[in-house]
């Protein structure tokens, strides 16, 4: 097996989430636990580090924001085209670790593609856990991603939604993640999952512990530049760690420096 | 089709040379490309084009003019080689007074003189194609780009970097005084690779450290006369801080 | 009286920017202005107080597609000035880099510039869709031509390796073997190409004047020679007394006359001084009828395919003829006097630097087409002069094809400057 | 080790034995040009003898500077990818120095981990290695500091003792190499040899000047030294061309590049050696992580003292110091290990 080389796989369908955010489902019966990424490839366009959003052994999905070549070509596709898939990848979420305890989930915007898996999961073995929250933001409504399945999330678990800037029709709350951090009910006994900007996983960590949330259960997903996905190429590193093969989800107190100074402590983390 | 024009401003057209050069892959070129405008090559010559490719800098009001026109009449401009890059060589009379430059013309030029400046002076570039001439690789790059709808990166590392890769013996070593430090990769380091030192064609790049690159050349031995000349050569008008600073160490 | 004046604002086809202007009054010409219309560069004033390392450098920007000829020729002056000689590998190299940028310059200008007028193309890239052949074939000619040259110079455009006192890449056996191979495989394509062009109808016109180019017995010599004309010759250093330059009001441009006469350099001027012609060219010119001495212009196309067959036997010859060569670079004096005078595709080439200190200190650059503006004008006004009674369209084409044939190369002519 | 099985070889039967493993091998050996690298031989006279290491290392025979993954073309239904990856011929190289044999044992540990490179492990396997003493160090040495002159794994080791080499068998392949022009070595052969390596480590140690044997320390000192003001001074004569990078033996970072024709039809994937000193080797769409110099000067020094202990439980570090002799800036690899440790 040739971990650089690519299998081909089809779309099959997509779904629209936001303006410049899409759903792929693709043919694949590759086996994932949450939190993984697979490499993505656009044949001629090149290769992408993506969160495996969803699957069901006969396919994985794949929500993506078109930004650069890879994934604008890719939000150009139709059914039916094929792209490549390497992975999956990276260590995933220790959701396990909740089993009998309190879950929180923190997303901001795309980060909550990767947490998607965990939700459905805890949709489907509620008993499993103890309380469950998912406080998720975004910048606004119309960029909230999977709101088709909030209805359903919201009738197993507390669904805190907030956004920065609010649209007509909006009727939650208005403000940035941290603003709604009080409205969790649980504390104690908590593993909290989180994945979004830097800023945001900064802010937010920094007032899970005040508000006492220990810190040792606390996991963040982190992105880096990624070219190999499998610890070679050297991109991810930080701290004498591969984001991608050691991660990309690490406890806090491993993360922490990282979200604490993004520029300057490349990295000393132990 | 996509059309485009190859316009020629003050120069010495290499690159329009140069583009004819692409030769068989040319051919390739024309099943997407139409080219509409390209007075080295063509008779009818036409505006408006998708893609218009500029080399050369102005040096007349004239030749301003056409470049305003030739931006209002395409929708991606592209800088084509070093002199519309960054001034390029024609920059070089920056350096001196107009009039003891025009002298030359016994003080009578044919055409009001216009500061040789990098096209971007006036309009707004899309992309810039660096190097005297360009290179082809890269023209290449940037035409696949635009058929496949990617987008298209200057290198932001430099010469060095493609002369390590290819396993060249460094001509600093030799006492040579290469520019390669602090000149953008994107020629498959041409110049060393061939035993000569790089000129600087391809013109600084963004993370350039110009004062290491002076400093190791003075311990060298290389007088400040010789690098600010080096320095001036392709690229003074974007070096022209640089240059200052060096002339009052 | 019937008068009117034809106007081409830019004439397309020809390397750099000129315009032409004609009036004509009652069927006869009243005046003829080929005028250069390239804005300033001033490369003999920044050139000045450079180090003489640059000035190659520098001269291979002056035009871009005899950038291996004003290297050359910028390097020898050098060397001339500095009393250098670096020897007689570098000068074979550079001989052979002179024969391959002879070749890629008249293939260009054959193909591209000259060929469409001949075939009622618009341009070689209109040809493509109807020749396909014929295109491919003159691109993959261009392509051998500009191979040789990056074999010894980088590259094709303005070469890196010419310095003066040496030559900066390593020529094994294996660099002159390929040489050699890709030649030899495109020796035959140029016989096609010089059958072609040797076949084509191109006007009658002719005009005694004067003929300036390098001479040498049984040979066409680039690199070094005498310059000649019809009357003598003289040694390059004497150019000064024989060759007058004058600034004209309607170009940026200068006039040049030579011993008091115009005159024409290049393709032709070359044939017609020199008869060294190669046996297998002068076979192919006596087959379609062509002679040399000749005072019909438009020949000087069917003088440069020619000359490719020429050249291209030539540089085989002296191929086998060198070694191997291991970069070196010899010094000279700081200070001196130099003039070369080469061959440049178009004709007649000359630098002339003085050097102070390791800088120049006056340079004048005398290139193949402001020798030629003069003659150009001179020829367009005999000819149009025949033609006059015909129809714009018809003068429009006619003249345009005499000037292409010149090959003018107008980013060089605008250099021409002394600095005293 | 099995070092009582020592011979020794008359040095006039070098180019009999060396030609006898190139009718076998694909043989690589030092070869001078405008740098002195390891370069494939057909003829033992093509051998030169080096009193030290080469200029570049073993590297690009294994991992070379540009290499396709794959070729992909798109057919009606989908790709089809074709793999690259050539069947590699059994190797032997002659001449190694004791910090290219640990470098390859590092660069392993990277390649060959978790998840295995397939065309560096092709290439690797079946390698045989020949190493030899250095005569005399060079300038830049200091292999002393991080395991010496002689490397923990090789085939056979040679060391010149006057008329002879002394060889030294370190592997069951290694020992079918020795054939009836051997003959078993004397203890007084051995002492020798001893002798001359006593005498080079010392003299390299000397020049090394600090005792960076106990560089326990150096990887814990520098963890530390985040915040140095050395990072900065040394950013600021730093030009960042990556040649310490690309001339480090251990250093094995690549980018990943997608080719095609004009309208995508067709394509293929390479990889090409990248530099962690370069501005955009840590760019995401959200952020570039080390963006100063300094970050990224520093981030090298991490990568091979710090980094690598804490993972791989090994410094990536030779000790050959090539990225002291290539740095135009004259940036010595020592100096910043003394300032740490001090
Ligand atoms: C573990 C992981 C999981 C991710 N999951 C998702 C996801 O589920 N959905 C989603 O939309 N995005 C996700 N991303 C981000 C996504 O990988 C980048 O947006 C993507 O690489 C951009 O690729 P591109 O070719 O479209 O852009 P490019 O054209 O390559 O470049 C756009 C910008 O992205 C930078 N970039 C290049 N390569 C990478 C890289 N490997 N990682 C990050 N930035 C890069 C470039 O420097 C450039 O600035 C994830 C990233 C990581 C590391
Ligand atoms: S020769 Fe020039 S380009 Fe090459 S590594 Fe040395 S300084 Fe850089
Ligand atoms: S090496 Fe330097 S001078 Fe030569 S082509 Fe490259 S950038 Fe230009
Ligand atoms: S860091 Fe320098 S001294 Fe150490 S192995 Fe790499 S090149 Fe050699």
């Amino acid at each position: 097996m040739n971990p650089y080389i690519p299998n081909t796989a089809k779309i099959t369908e997509i779904k629209d989430e936001t303006p410049d955010t899409k759903t792929f489902t693709i043919e694949t019966n590759m086996q994932f636990r949450p939190g993984q990424f697979v490499e993505l490839s656009v044949f001629g366009y090149g290769e992408a580090p993506i969160s495996i959003s969803g699957g069901d052994g006969n396919s994985i999905d794949l929500t993506i924001r078109a930004v650069g070549n890879v994934t604008n070509k890719i939000h150009e596709m139709q059914p039916g085209d094929v792209v490549g898939l390497r992975g999956p990848f990276g260590n995933g979420w220790p959701y396990e670790k909740a089993k009998k305890k309190n879950l929180l989930i923190v997303a901001g915007g795309i980060g909550l593609a990767p947490l998607r898996p965990v939700v459905e999961y805890v949709m489907q073995h509620r008993a499993e856990f103890e309380d469950v929250t998912l406080l998720y933001g975004a910048r606004k409504p119309s960029l909230m991603l999977f709101k088709y399945r909030f209805d359903e999330w919201a009738k197993k678990m507390d669904l805190l939604l907030t956004v920065d800037e609010p649209e007509p029709g909006w009727t939650g709350h208005v403000g940035v993640v941290t603003t709604l951090c009080d409205k969790i009910r649980h504390v104690a006994n908590t593993i909290t999952l989180m994945c979004g900007p830097p800023v945001m996983m900064k802010y937010v960590s920094m007032l899970l512990i005040e508000l006492g949330f220990p810190p040792s259960e606390m996991y963040l997903s982190l992105e880096r530049n990624m070219k190999c996905g499998i610890g070679i190429c050297g991109h991810c590193a930080v701290g004498g760690v591969y984001v991608c093969r050691d991660g990309p989800v690490f406890p806090l107190h491993k993360a922490l420096r990282f979200v604490e100074k993004p520029h300057e402590v490349q990295g000393v983390l132990d | 089709m996509i059309s485009i024009g190859i316009f020629s401003l003050s120069c010495c057209e290499g690159c329009s040379v140069q583009f004819l050069n692409l030769e068989g892959k040319l051919l390739e070129v024309l099943k997407y490309y139409n080219i509409e405008n390209f007075r080295l090559a063509k008779e009818l010559n036409s505006l408006p084009v998708d893609i218009a490719f500029v080399e050369g800098t102005p040096t007349t009001a004239e030749e301003v003019k056409k470049l305003l026109k030739i931006r209002r009449d395409s929708n991606v401009l592209v800088a084509l080689g070093t002199c519309a890059a960054t001034g390029g060589v024609p920059g070089l009379v920056n350096t001196m007074s107009k009039r003891e430059a025009m002298k030359v013309y016994d003080s009578n030029p044919p055409y009001m003189p216009v500061d040789p400046k990098p096209i971007d002076y006036y309009v707004p570039v899309e992309h810039k194609l660096y190097g005297c001439p360009f290179s082809k690789d890269e023209l290449m790059e940037l035409i696949t780009a635009v058929i496949m709808n990617k987008s298209f990166k200057n290198r932001e590392s430099s010469v060095c970097v493609e002369c390590a890769l290819r396993e060249n013996a460094c001509l600093l070593d030799k006492g040579e005084l290469c520019m390669g430090p602090v000149t953008r990769a994107g020629c498959r380091a041409l110049c060393p690779s061939n035993g000569a030192p790089c000129r600087g064609c391809r013109g600084p790049y963004e993370d350039a450290n110009y004062k290491a690159h002076i400093r190791t050349l003075m311990d060298m031995g290389i007088t400040r006369e010789e690098i600010i000349e080096a320095y001036s050569m392709f690229s003074y008008e974007p070096l022209k801080e640089v240059i200052a600073w060096l002339k009052e160490q | 009286m019937a008068e009117r004046t034809i106007k081409i604002d830019e004439i397309t086809k020809i390397e750099g920017h000129a315009n032409l202007t004609i009036s004509i009054e009652d069927d006869k010409v009243k005046d003829v202005r080929f005028g250069v219309h390239e804005g300033s560069r001033y490369f003999e004033s920044f050139m000045l107080n450079r180090s003489y390392k640059y000035l190659p450098d520098l001269s291979g920007r002056i035009c871009g597609i005899c950038t291996v000829a004003h290297e050359i020729a910028s390097v020898l002056a050098v060397e001339r000035a500095l009393g250098i000689d670096p020897g007689r590998e570098v000068h074979n190299i550079r001989k052979l880099m002179l024969y391959s940028s002879h070749l890629q310059s008249h293939v260009l200008h054959l193909f591209f510039l000259a060929l469409p007028d001949y075939v009622n193309a618009e341009s070689a890239i209109a040809l493509a869709s109807r020749e396909p052949e014929l295109v491919k074939k003159a691109f993959e000619i261009k392509e051998a031509t500009n191979y040789l040259t990056a074999l010894l110079g980088g590259r094709a455009v303005q070469p890196c390796t010419i310095v003066p006192g040496g030559h900066t890449k390593r020529i094994t056996r294996e660099t002159l073997n390929n040489y050699k191979k890709r030649m030899k495989e495109l020796y035959p394509k140029l016989v096609e190409t010089a059958e072609l062009f040797l076949s084509l109808d191109y006007p009658a016109y002719e005009r005694d004047c004067e003929y300036v180019a390098l001479v040498a017995p049984n040979e066409i010599p680039l690199y070094n020679g005498e310059i000649g004309c019809t009357t003598g010759s003289y040694p390059p250093e004497e150019y000064g007394e024989h060759l007058v330059e004058e600034v004209i009001p309607y170009s940026s441009a200068k006039r040049s006359l030579f011993n008091g006469r115009d005159y024409m350099v290049g393709a032709l001027a070359r044939l017609n001084l020199n008869s060294g012609l190669r046996d297998e060219a002068k076979e192919l010119a006596a087959r379609y009828g062509y002679k040399f001495p000749s005072h019909r212009v438009a020949w000087i196309n069917a003088a440069q395919a020619l000359e490719n067959v020429h050249f291209a036997l030539k540089a085989m010859e002296l191929v086998d003829e060198m070694s191997e060569y291991e970069p070196s670079r010899k010094e000279g004096k700081e200070d001196g006097e130099g003039v070369s005078a080469i061959e440049a595709p178009r004709g007649l080439l000359i630098h002339h630097y003085r050097i102070k200190k390791g800088k120049a200190t006056y340079v004048n650059i005398i290139t193949p087409t402001a020798m030629n503006t003069e003659n150009i004008e001179r020829t367009l006004r005999g000819y149009i002069s025949e033609i006059a009674d015909k129809d714009d369209a018809f003068i429009k084409m006619e003249a345009e094809k005499i000037i292409r044939a010149y090959d003018p190369c107008i980013s060089c002519s605008v250099h021409v400057v002394n600095t005293k | 080790m099995m070092t009582n099985y020592v011979f020794k070889l008359p040095k006039n039967r070098i180019y009999e034995f060396l030609n006898s493993l190139i009718a076998e091998y694909t043989v690589y050996a030092p070869v001078e040009g405008e740098t002195s690298r390891f370069e494939r031989i057909t003829d033992a006279c093509e051998v030169q003898f080096l009193p030290n290491r080469t200029d570049r290392s073993l590297k690009s025979i294994f991992f070379p500077p540009e290499e396709e993954f794959f070729k992909w073309k798109k057919e009606k239904d989908g790709y089809v990818v074709t793999d690259s990856l050539k069947p590699s011929p059994k190797k032997l190289i002659f001449g190694v120095r004791g910090c290219d044999v640990r470098a390859l044992d590092i660069l392993d540990r990277y390649m060959m981990g978790e998840f295995s490179d397939p065309y560096y492990k092709e290439r690797r396997k079946n390698t045989v290695i020949i190493g030899m003493t250095c005569d005399y160090p060079r300038s830049s040495c200091f292999c002393t500091a991080f395991g010496g002159m002689i490397p923990h794994h090789y085939d056979l080791w040679f060391t010149d003792i006057g008329a002879y080499y002394l060889v030294e068998v370190g592997s069951d392949t290694g020992m079918k190499l020795i054939d009836s022009q051997f003959q078993k070595a004397t203890e007084q052969d051995i002492k020798r040899k001893n002798q001359r390596i006593e005498k080079v480590e010392l003299e390299i140690e000397k020049q090394t000047k600090i005792n960076l044997c106990e560089t326990k320390h150096c990887s814990q000192k520098i963890k530390t030294s985040v915040e140095h003001p050395m990072w900065k001074e040394l950013a600021e004569i730093c030009l960042a061309c990556g040649k310490c990078n690309f001339i480090c033996p251990t250093c094995h970072c690549f980018d990943v590049i997608d080719t095609t024709n004009l309208d995508g039809s067709e394509g293929a994937r390479m990889r090409r050696w990248d530099s962690c000193h370069l501005y955009e080797y840590a760019k995401t769409s959200a952020e570039n992580f080390r963006k100063e110099r300094h970050a990224r000067v520093r981030y090298r020094v991490f990568d091979k003292f710090v980094f690598p202990v804490m993972r791989y439980s090994t410094y990536a570090c030779t000790g050959c110091g090539r990225c002291t002799d290539i740095c135009p800036a004259g940036i010595d690899i020592r100096e910043i290990l003394r300032e740490m440790i001090a």
